[in-house]
């Protein structure tokens, strides 16, 4: 039950080289990035990268929490997709009573943010309430919205009016002082969730319904609430990720947010959360993200590699992130 | 008796990280000699067997097996050597059943294939040899604590070694069942093993040991035959100071102060029923009962901590319905944990987010204050005295005692009026005990109530004013005054037809 | 025959992308309709995500269904080859549909696309267009013998046109993922004349990874497979979308219908139906228009 | 660590009803076949739902092993692509040297195996060794193994001699006294595997090493060593599978076992092993792969929905086949 013999690393009161770690693996690729392309480090690349992250990011930070507080969610990416088709559907419905203009972007948020927070909370429920493997019970319903998504747009695209689209686009490509709107939410999320995990009374009781949840339930935390929290939490994140989704190219079919699932948990993971729950960083997902959009942005930069291999270097470059993380770890 | 050591250590020194734990220890295990390593909390004991049993690598200094010089450089080769060790934390992996433990990582084969019917005979025999009844295919995780001790100690018995060493083993047994283990370590003495035991129970000592060695601080202080050492003289070189008087003085029951806590028909399905009793400010309220008596159960329904119903509940007069934790902790009601290890301790987070857990709105609204946690800390480790090497460390490296004494003082975080404390000592070292039961005494004096359930009739009688009995989940008798002795709780605890399935505490 | 109820399996892969998507649709309708024109016509539609997914369905179909023709749109066609030879050793009727199965005949009818075809016609667009050269970046699809011979006969088409393919990634055939390759094709070069996103659902993501970076040196864009909104735009005379290449999803209700027809009539509709892909421009971009379908 | 407090019926005294969950979800998919079709009970229909259950069978069952001790694996489905793609590329290599015949396939079976046991202990090293996290090895090896079979097949599809194909066919489709290969194969992997599980030592510390590593290391079991054997015999099983796959479809490509692995981690959790380690039964796995095979076979007997909404049925059925599980265990 202790772990100090088997590995004599593995305790956290050494911080600062598994803190090392992830932020090494970021600072190479970016090295590597400047080196293969002048145009790596301009203000538009790096524009772009961080902005197509939000979506990914802002999921990975609620991601955080679930897998903290000891759960797993494989459902975000459809669910995504699905809430992206019912916004879509939604406001092109209203759209000949409401007309083109801010009170409909709102309802098509708030439809969004609505959907997110029920789907995380017919997750949690299924979950804690009910007692299912997490992991079942995302993917049930990671089948769910996927079908539902395809059924909508009967197995096409769903398309927002083109008129809408071009009033809501700034959504996606404007910001204030040059900086996006995903972008700024992003970090937004980014700070509040640092805060909520490391700061609050919530994300102590995530750690420690993770960590031990029977100790946790001695201790009054309410391990049940908790881990619902997180994933209503998640899913009112993913529901902030699509709204910046939609505007980007105002549609959504079934091949949305294929995926997204496994890059957020390997962004998390890679960012130093204990996928077994009981420790978390809000930070260290951020890095993850990162990392993964950069692999894919450097790649597309260079032409050094069959486009065959791509999935072959980020798979060795994900292994080799989390190596460093480990060894700088034993080390320590 | 004695011969040449079997295994002995030589000036070893322990550092981790930073921190040396011991400071250059000698001593020698003998075939068919019985050691008593004892110490205060956090001394290095456990440690110090660890290192002989090859579980842990010493900083410096050198491990003499028969007089040669040995490194163990794997687990297996300390068992080749017939060493075991039986640990202080369980060592039983809880998913598995007990024949399964036993035999693990020496599973008895017949070809390819497992011989599951001569394991399940011989885990049958080994249990036996300690009288423990439970049946072998049960699975861990359902096993009280004393049977997982139990099922430990028939899995060490097991193995046929040269070189015995338990960590605590009594911490969580019965008196009896304290008899059983020690006639076994008996006739393993007489057919040569040696054995090297701890114990904070200092009775156990005198009566077990041929040698006792002191600890204190990472040094030996003492050495030599146990006749020669008496149990105060052992507490002495321990702690340092004179421990004789262990309990505080009661205070004079005549005036009966209001009551704080009124509870009737107190049920808990599967566990208790029909539970009542009063609790009086300035009172400490004893219970006491068998083993599987209930009494855990009782206490955690009443607290919100599992399904219990009560016809009904009074604090300080007003009714109340309890049916979450946090309700009782509202109601200023809290409850210490029997087992700090699965319900008490995040045992892979730092003493500061355990001491604050569960009273963690008192630290900051919605964010947490991190210096009002650390004065907290501070405040705790001053008053406890707990012994951490480093502040930041995992709860999970801290000596056993020291983790009680944690667990304490987070549970003294909530400020509770009625505090419910279960097996408050357990592995807790004598000089820590004094002072645990004279903090729990003058909180009652403060005008708290407490109710303190033990297993240890000497700590009931001792300490409590009243003591209530239990027998099979149900209130056998209140006692109090003079009816409070040993032979009254003890009568009133087996009844008349006892169920089996009980045993003397 | 007459009164007796004939089955009819239908095995297309799931709407994984926009062609795809259309596709299904498709076929759902004109399903949908057959069986109220023919009432002693029963289809069963399967939808596989799969080669391995597909090959099971249609062993379900004779084993359950006993169907009496099948018309199969192959994931892949190596793979989906002898199930199909199976079924049409057992004497089921069987039709395929835009790839060819890699054993010659085995089917009865064969509705076929033409995938060079796709990537000639794009090329020779391309050439057109760029008499003097120019450089250009394509888009691929999803890593599929389909995608490879598209690319190939694109590749012939424009080869000493002076065209210069000077990137060329797997947006596989997602807007989105498109949309990150063209955001960085943008980053990575300064001077792009033309891009080839070789199918519509590519394309939306690379204008809007243009239209965002406001770069004014790409022409024009060149998607493919006749999207309604595409088709739209080449009517409209988009500067961006002058052209696309067809593709027809509704090449799946052709050879259903046929197949139905085949069945319930003695009509001869045996032999190989090539849809040829054409370029549709704003001269005829509204024979191709279909503003119902999902695609 | 112990969960009865929290949840009193979670142990497995009473496997009772814990055991009868699977079997009833199985049971009740039976009956519901039969009455919407009269051929699903055909020996052609059986035949075909247990010969194709094979692959994800086979796979399952070693990773039932590997969960068992604590691991995961999300490669196997790109692993059984690139033993595919492997496999086709060595035997049509060999062919004008050796012709067709039983030695060429016996080259094959040997790719198979031995490449399938190297992948495992790829993904063990990383594991055991490096102290990786397997969820994060495995997603990385699952992109490396995809990357590989789509460049071997330069982006297109890897395919078997066709007279070769001929001659190898009857290993999926004939076999013994009418049960065909696959089956007969499937059939003795999970009776190994069960007495393996639950009559050797092996299957012990799997699930002494899933349980509490600590304790297992405390009691000389070598964890480290389980765990590789784990993830090597996973490894092993999807060269087997593949061996059988290869005669099936005859091609290998990228779109070859793509999502497997999720196919294969439900079956086993549907089963009733545990996704934290610790207890894990093969049986129970098979009955998993079978509800989902006939799911699929089921959706393809009827028309009643429509075929975008498949995933949503499979979604619930599964979570369903879950509750009924725990629903069961909860009263017992
Ligand atoms: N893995 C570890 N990392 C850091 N410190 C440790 C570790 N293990 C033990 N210690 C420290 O070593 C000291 C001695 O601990 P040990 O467990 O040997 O005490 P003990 O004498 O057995 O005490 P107790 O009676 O409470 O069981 C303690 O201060 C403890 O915190
Ligand atoms: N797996 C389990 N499930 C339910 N209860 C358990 C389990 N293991 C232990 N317990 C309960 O916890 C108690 C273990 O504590 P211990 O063996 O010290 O007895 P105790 O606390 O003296 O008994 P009691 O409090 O019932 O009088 C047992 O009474 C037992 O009922
Ligand atoms: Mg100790
Ligand atoms: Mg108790």
């Amino acid at each position: 039950m202790t772990t100090e013999t088997l590995n004599p690393g593995k305790g956290r009161t050494l911080p600062s080289m598994s803190v090392l770690g992830p932020v090494v693996a970021l600072v190479v690729l970016l090295v590597i990035g400047t080196l293969l392309n002048a145009n790596f480090l301009s203000a538009a690349n790096i524009t772009n990268v961080l902005a197509r992250s939000a979506f990914i990011g802002i999921i990975a930070v609620g991601m955080t929490f679930v897998i903290t507080a000891g759960g797993l969610d494989l459902s975000v990416g459809s669910m995504a997709a699905f809430i992206a088709g019912l916004m879509i559907i939604v406001m092109n419905a209203a759209l000949p009573s409401m007309g083109i203009g801010i009170p409909i972007i709102l309802l098509g948020m708030a439809v969004a943010i609505v959907a997110g927070i029920l789907a995380g909370l017919l997750n949690g429920f299924l979950v804690t309430t009910l007692g299912i493997e997490a992991f079942i019970v995302t993917l049930g319903t990671m089948g769910i919205y996927r079908s539902l998504v395809t059924w909508l747009a009967d197995g096409g695209t769903l398309s927002l009016d083109f008129g809408l689209r071009t009033f809501y686009r700034p959504v996606y490509f404007d910001g204030i002082l040059g900086i996006s709107w995903p972008i700024i939410v992003f970090a937004l999320t980014v700070i509040v969730g640092e805060i909520v995990m490391s700061r609050s009374h919530f994300g102590r009781h995530c750690a420690a319904t993770g960590s031990n949840e029977h100790v946790a339930h001695y201790s009054n935390v309410n391990v049940n609430r908790t881990r619902l929290l997180t994933y209503a939490m998640l899913g009112l994140l993913v529901g902030v990720a699509t709204i910046m989704y939609v505007p980007r190219l105002g549609s959504a079919s079934a091949s949305t947010g294929v995926l997204w699932e496994l890059e957020a948990i390997a962004a998390v993971i890679i960012g130093g959360t204990i996928l077994k729950g009981g420790f978390g960083r809000v930070w260290g997902t951020v890095i993850g993200v990162l990392i993964l959009s950069l692999i894919d942005n450097i790649l597309n930069l260079t032409d050094l590699v069959s486009p065959y291999l791509n999935g072959a270097i980020q798979g060795v470059i994900i292994i080799l992130a989390v190596i460093l993380q480990r060894e700088a770890k034993a080390k320590g | 008796m004695s011969g040449s050591p079997v295994l002995a250590l030589r000036d070893v020194t322990k550092s981790f990280g930073p921190v040396e734990v011991l400071h250059g220890v000698s001593l020698e295990l003998r075939a068919g000699e019985v050691l008593a390593l004892i110490g205060e909390n956090g001394a290095g004991k456990s440690t110090t067997m660890k290192i002989l049993a090859g579980y842990q690598p010493a900083t410096s200094g050198k491990i003499l097996l028969d007089g040669e010089e040995v490194t163990f450089d794997s687990l297996h080769e300390g068992e080749e050597a017939g060493i075991v060790m039986i640990h202080q934390e369980f060592n039983l992996a809880e998913q598995l059943t007990v024949e399964q433990n036993i035999f693990l990582g020496r599973e008895l084969r017949r070809g390819w294939l497992l011989d599951k019917a001569r394991m399940r005979r011989l885990t049958r025999e080994y249990l036996d040899r300690v009288n423990c009844k439970v049946h072998p295919d049960t699975l861990v995780s359902r096993l009280s604590n004393s049977d997982k001790q139990m099922v430990e100690i028939a899995k060490a018995l097991s193995r046929n070694a040269r070189v015995l060493i338990m960590d605590e083993p009594t911490a969580v047994l019965t008196g009896a069942e304290t008899r059983i283990l020690f006639d076994q370590v008996r006739a393993m003495k007489n057919s040569g093993t040696a054995i090297l035991f701890t114990s904070h129970k200092l009775g156990e000592v005198s009566e077990i040991a041929d040698r006792v060695t002191v600890l204190r601080d990472g040094s030996v202080v003492h050495d030599g035959p146990a006749v020669e050492i008496s149990e105060d003289a052992m507490a002495t070189a321990m702690v340092g100071r004179d421990v004789s008087d262990l309990y505080p003085e009661k205070p004079a029951d005549d005036v009966q102060s209001d009551v704080m806590l009124r509870v009737r028909g107190l049920d808990v399905p599967g566990h208790a029923a029909g539970i009542g009793f009063d609790l009086h400010r300035g009172e400490i309220l004893g219970v006491a009962g068998l083993i599987g008596s209930g009494r855990t159960e009782a206490m955690e329904g009443l607290c919100g901590l599992r399904p219990a119903r009560a016809e009904r509940v009074e604090i300080g007069g007003d009714p109340v319905t309890i049916s979450k934790p946090g309700d009782a902790l509202d109601h200023g009601l809290c409850y210490l944990t029997e087992d700090r290890k699965l319900r008490g301790l995040l045992l892979d987070k730092g003493l500061r987010e355990n001491l604050t857990l569960q009273a963690l709105h008192k630290f900051g609204g919605y964010l947490i204050d991190r210096r009002a946690e650390e004065r907290a800390l501070d405040q705790a480790i001053a008053d406890f005295d707990i012994r951490a090497g480093q502040r930041s460390m995992r709860v999970g490296n801290l000596s056993g005692g020291n983790q009680q004494k944690l667990l304490l003082a987070k549970v003294m975080q909530s400020e509770p009026r009625i505090l419910i404390v279960d097996e408050p000592t357990r592995g807790i070292d004598i000089g820590t005990k004094q002072q645990i039961y004279t903090f729990l005494r003058k909180l009652a004096d403060d005008g708290h109530g407490i109710i303190v359930i033990s297993s240890e009739m000497q700590e009931v009688i001792g300490l409590a004013d009243r003591v209530l009995v239990l027998r099979s989940g149900r209130l056998a008798a209140t006692l109090d005054g003079d009816a409070i002795s040993e032979d009254t709780i003890v009568r009133h605890a087996m009844g008349v037809g006892a169920d089996s399935s009980e045993r003397v505490a | 025959q007459d009164g007796e109820t004939r089955v009819i399996g239908v095995s297309i892969p799931a709407a994984t992308h926009g062609w795809a998507g259309g596709m299904n649709f498709h076929a759902q309708e004109t399903v949908e309709r057959l069986e109220e024109v023919y009432p002693n016509l029963d289809f069963v539609l399967a939808t596989a995500s799969d080669p391995g997914k597909q090959v099971n369905d249609i062993e379900d179909m004779v084993a359950t269904r006993n169907i009496d023709a099948l018309v199969v749109l192959p994931f892949e066609s190596d793979p989906l080859t002898p199930p199909v030879q199976a079924v049409a050793e057992s004497g089921a009727w069987v039709t395929v549909v835009d790839r060819g199965l890699s054993v010659e005949g085995i089917e009865d009818l064969y509705v076929a696309g033409d995938n060079p075809g796709f990537g000639r016609v794009s090329g020779e667009y391309m050439v057109s267009q760029m008499p003097d050269g120019g450089n250009i970046v394509v888009l691929r699809g999803i890593p599929t013998t389909i995608d490879n011979e598209r690319v190939e006969g694109f590749q012939s088409a424009i080869e000493g046109s002076g065209i210069e393919i000077i990137d060329m990634e797997h947006g596989n055939w997602n807007r989105d993922d498109s949309f990150n390759v063209m955001q960085d094709f943008l980053s990575k070069h300064d001077q792009i004349d033309a891009v080839w996103a070789s199918d519509d659902d590519m394309a939306v993501g690379v204008l809007a990874a243009i239209d965002a970076a406001g770069r004014e040196d790409i022409q024009f864009v060149l998607g493919g497979a006749g999207m309604k909104e595409m088709v739209q735009r080449v009517m409209e005379g988009d500067d961006m979308i002058p052209a696309d290449v067809t593709y027809p999803p509704s090449m799946i209700a052709t050879a259903i219908e046929m197949t139905a027809v085949g069945m319930t009539s003695n009509a001869p509709v045996s032999g190989t139906f090539t849809i040829g892909s054409v370029l549709i421009t704003q001269e005829n971009a509204e024979q191709f228009y279909y503003p119902d379908s999902p695609f």
